[in-house]
């Protein structure tokens, strides 16, 4: 999925950065090869520009060069004197460098300034995190989030690094708290049901399969939540059997059967056969 | 009644540099407040509450997505008589007297800098500039209650009414431009883009409850009394149901 | 992303909308409303309407845009638009007050002097 | 976003409603001049005037920008794992593609330092 | 004894996979070639032939790892492979690792199946555009943890610069791994695509270079 820029039209790019930027993708590469194309026609951006240039220099962080980073951040702050954003943007090219103490005081600086400036107190985690500190970021992102309860993204972020350490019990309450903020994501209610699955036992493989069916139920192409619903309903079927709870088990069959038929009907015309799998996995009843 | 005849001088010197003078004062009044804005200093506690009521209100709202057991432990973090956030967290009423805030005075009087005082001074300046004037006749036959309305400055008492004086044309275009100024500035807004650079934006903590006390109150009581319903109770025959 | 739901009368399950694709289709109307008022209007002092003829213009305008925003959304227009009916009457009378002015700037420049 | 084309439509459509309006301007002062009774505008100065206001609001219409699809579901849908979980916020740039740019130089010292433990 | 060597399509999908997402860790499955394997016996000779790479988020969650192990299982048999290895790469430049690397549990148990299993770490700090170095680290499983051993043997010549070619051409956009098969189940994660490409270029390599025989890695 390369992009051939060299036969794009400014035009073209501008608008596939733009979906970039919306949809919050990390294609720093792409994003370094257009910019190299598009520099001279910084101009006809108007005021996409300075959106533009933090992309580029998020990317090119991400690809570590600093010269092309130090320049945008440069013609910023040049726009924009005084500006905090551009202020947190210098501590990243020096977290970038592994300069972690003049970062960390150049965010100390933005804080003091603003107290409710909540991107350099997550800048500050995720430095903790390029440390390799994980505790520490742990602990620090929850000090964060007694101010900021409706933050989303630290939420998530939270979620993962909890997973990282294994407290699965807590990543779940993360989880939980991203449904409250966003009901109707998919992908979050198959996370959840993904971490409960992990976490084992019969409550969790219960709640496991009711929150992949509702993944299912708000986008039905979601293979994970497909697989997985059929993993937690063989789960629950041996365990059922072993119980001898005949009237759980039955259900819970239907939903395994139609789990199946469903996988193997999205699997029909792709190229790896699924149905071997589904064969290993021999649901026996 | 004689058809009227105006001189086209009229029309060049004094009807359409009323509309052009209005459309750019509106257009430079805009970027002027913009400079003039300032951003209000917020506090952290402020931030703090205002999360907390979004956290707690979607609580509500979305809780059905979660299993009883997280729901009632979440709601009772809330709501729990000795340690309950809502419960535990002191907040002074804040007074809400504007005289008292120096900076809800630098406010007040920035709108009125930039709202009322142009206005006055450009109508001032534009009747006494094009005074006496009848620059045009509304397309559409009127009441002779519009008559004062309409020709400020001519006192004609046999006048048709729809007849429009230069300074009523002025009140008219100050009033019925404003949309066309939305359509204008609000298209390619230059200064959102660099606000947005300027300063950091808090995003939904603006929305911040004027009295943390009353508010919290309010919240512990809605939170009290919202009952759980597990949304996924039946969601396993539901997705069965939908494809068949 | 924030999400608003709203509940239908005659389904029991509420439909959720993307609150940041309705504001952008609100604007977009908004923009077209507001162009249509002024462009109409003008067109109507060109033609020097007056009276009644004027007003029923400013009708005809607004159902040929509400005709050329259901052609842009083709069949499916309740995947942008919440309600038909909303289309045609929201902002009607705000709209008419940029008409009037226009009209009268126009029949003022075109047919007074 | 528009495209070109609806540009021209517009700007097009401007000039002609423009003219209509000289046109009539016209058309009354020759009135006047040989006093005569306003009646109606020539026909094609009507026409001219109704057919550039639709193609200006044409026009408009396909500048003014698309319409987004409104159920949440249809934005919910198309978001996937690889952009829900990228955090800009929360980006480490102590990654392998420190390595992996071009400029690299690898620290020699301190890597055959934590090579002998 | 306990040899291990890698072959070039196996040790390029692995390097191609660490440097399509340089900014997350990922982790991958090893494949042995079946017909020289014998089941249960420990510390014997590896030829691994293929790898699939598998995640490059949600590492630390196993409904995704159960399905891809046994599709992986499943498509191994068929192709007479056995799994007998994994890869991993940490997030953190400087985490080069067992221990900081993700998916520890899917390690055990492969070696709960395959006593001589291997746990390769890619090495963050040598993946280069330029490689002159295999960029990674060998460990065998003995006493419950895993140990260091000596740099695998590459089975064909040019490894290396074979790998630093397809890494400067952009290969690794076009890599399949399982995170990428879940969200477009049309993809292939096999990457036969690749595989070719390796192929093509060994092959063309080989005839360049057979007067002159080059000592290799």
């Amino acid at each position: 999925m390369s992009y051939n820029y060299e036969d794009m039209t400014v035009n073209e790019i501008k608008d596939l950065l733009r979906q970039w930027r919306e949809s919050n993708e990390r294609r720093s590469e792409d994003v370094m090869e257009f910019w190299m194309a598009i520099m001279e026609d910084l101009d006809k951006f108007g005021n996409e520009k300075y959106v533009l240039l933090e992309q580029v220099i998020y990317a090119a962080l991400d690809t570590h060069q600093y010269g092309i980073a130090s320049m945008c951040i440069v013609i910023l702050h040049e726009k924009f004197p005084g500006s905090m954003r551009i202020a947190r943007f210098r501590a990243m090219l020096c977290e970038a460098k592994e300069k972690y103490d003049e970062a960390l005081e150049i965010l100390e600086e933005i804080i003091k300034a603003d107290e409710t400036n909540s991107a350099a107190r997550k800048r500050r985690v995720a430095i903790l995190k390029a440390q390799g500190l994980i505790p520490e970021a742990i602990k620090e992102l929850v000090d964060y989030l007694k101010k900021f309860m409706s933050d989303v993204e630290a939420w998530q972020e939270l979620c993962t690094l909890y997973q990282q350490v294994g407290e699965y019990s807590r990543a779940a309450f993360c989880a939980e708290e991203l449904i409250l903020h966003q009901p109707h994501n998919h992908l979050i209610h198959q996370l959840l049901a993904d971490i409960r699955y992990t976490m084992g036992g019969v409550e969790n493989m219960e709640l496991a399969k009711s929150y992949y069916c509702q993944a299912l139920k708000l986008n039905p192409d979601n293979m994970r939540a497909l697989l997985g619903l059929f993993l937690v309903t063989n789960n629950l079927l041996n365990h059922y059997k072993s119980s001898g709870n005949s009237g759980k088990r039955k259900d819970v069959w239907r939903l395994c059967q139609w789990a199946q038929s469903s996988a193997a009907a999205s699997q029909r015309n792709s190229q790896v056969p699924l149905t071997q799998m589904m064969l290993n996995l021999a649901i026996t009843d | 009644m004689a058809e009227l005849l105006l001189d086209p001088n009229i029309r060049l010197w004094v009807f359409l540099p009323i509309v052009i003078i209005t459309f750019l004062v509106g257009i430079v009044r805009h970027y002027v407040s913009l400079i003039l804005s300032s951003q209000k200093k917020i506090e952290i506690i402020q931030v703090q509450d205002s999360q907390v009521m979004i956290r707690s209100r979607l609580l509500r709202e979305n809780g059905k997505y979660l299993p009883r057991q997280s729901f009632a432990m979440r709601r009772h973090w809330f709501n729990n008589e000795e340690t309950g956030y809502f419960k535990v967290q002191k907040r002074a009423a804040t007074s809400q007297n504007p005289m008292t805030d120096p900076g809800m005075m630098t406010d007040m009087l920035k709108g009125n800098l930039t709202n009322v005082l142009p206005m006055i001074v450009i109508g001032g300046w534009i009747n006494w500039m094009f005074s006496g004037f009848l620059t045009t006749k509304v397309p559409f036959p009127l009441t002779l209650r519009f008559k004062p309305m309409l020709q400020r400055g001519v006192e004609l008492a046999y006048l048709d009414a729809s007849w429009v004086s230069s300074a009523s044309w002025y009140f008219l275009n100050v009033f019925g431009l404003r949309t066309i100024y939305a359509l204008v500035l609000g298209e390619n807004n230059a200064a959102d883009q660099s606000k947005i650079m300027q300063e950091q934006m808090s995003g939904a903590a603006m929305a911040m409850p004027p009295d943390p006390k009353a508010a919290f109150k309010a919240e512990w009581e809605a939170l009290e009394i919202t009952e759980h319903k597990w949304a996924l109770a039946n969601v396993e025959n539901e997705i069965t149901a939908m494809e068949s | 992303m924030s999400v608003v739901t709203k509940i239908k009368d005659n389904k029991p399950e509420p439909v959720a909308y993307s609150e940041a694709a309705l504001r952008n289709n609100a604007a977009v109307v908004e923009y077209c409303r507001t162009s249509m008022a002024a462009l109409s209007g003008s067109t109507a002092g060109v033609l020097g309407l007056t009276g009644l003829y004027g007003f029923a213009f400013y009708v005809i305008a607004v159902v040929v845009l509400w005709l050329m925003f259901m052609m842009k959304a083709g069949s499916n227009w309740h995947k942008y638009y919440v309600s038909r009916q909303s289309l045609l009457t929201n902002g009607f009378l705000g709209a008419l007050f940029t008409y009037v002015l226009f009209w009268t700037f126009i029949y003022g420049m075109v047919h007074v002097y | 976003m528009g495209t070109s084309f609806d540009k021209i439509l517009v700007l097009v459509g401007f000039i002609s409603l423009f003219h209509s309006a000289y046109s009539a301007a016209q058309h009354r002062s020759y009135l006047r001049i040989t006093s005569q009774e306003f009646t109606t505008l020539p026909l094609d100065i009507v026409v001219q005037a109704v057919v550039s206001l639709f193609t200006v609001m044409w026009g408009v219409l396909n500048i003014a920008g698309n319409l987004r699809e409104i159920p949440a579901a249809n934005e919910l849908n198309t978001i996937r794992w690889e952009t829900q979980r990228n955090l800009p916020s929360f980006y480490i740039f102590n990654h392998r593609g420190k390595a992996l740019a071009f400029n690299y130089v690898p620290v020699a010292g301190k890597a055959d330092l934590e090579n002998l433990e | 004894m306990g040899e291990v060597s890698l072959e070039t399509a196996a040790y390029a999908k692995m390097i191609l996979h660490a440097a399509k997402y340089p900014h997350c860790a990922v982790n991958g499955i090893l494949l042995a070639d079946g017909s020289k394997f014998r089941e249960g016996v420990k510390n014997q000779d590896l030829d691994i032939v293929d790898t699939i790479p598998l995640f490059h988020h949600s590492h630390y969650l196993s409904p995704m790892a159960e399905i891809a192990l046994t599709q992986i299982e499943a498509t191994a048999q068929r192709e007479n492979c056995v799994i007998a290895g994994y890869y991993a790469a940490c997030e953190n430049f400087k985490d080069n690792v067992v221990e900081k690397c993700p998916g520890q549990k899917i390690a055990e148990k492969i070696v709960e199946h395959c006593p001589s299993a291997i746990f390769i770490v890619v090495d963050n700090k040598k993946m280069v555009q330029h490689l002159d170095t295999p960029a990674i680290k060998l460990h065998k499983y003995s006493d419950g943890k895993w140990k260091l051993k000596d740099a695998p043997v590459f089975s064909t010549p040019h490894v290396l610069e074979t790998v630093s070619h397809l890494l400067q051409s952009g290969v690794q956009k076009d890599l399949v791994d399982f995170d990428n098969y879940l969200d477009d189940i049309t993809q292939d994660w096999t990457n036969l695509g690749i595989e070719k490409l390796i192929a093509s270029i060994t092959a063309s390599n080989t005839i360049d270079n057979d007067s002159e025989e080059k000592p290799y890695r």
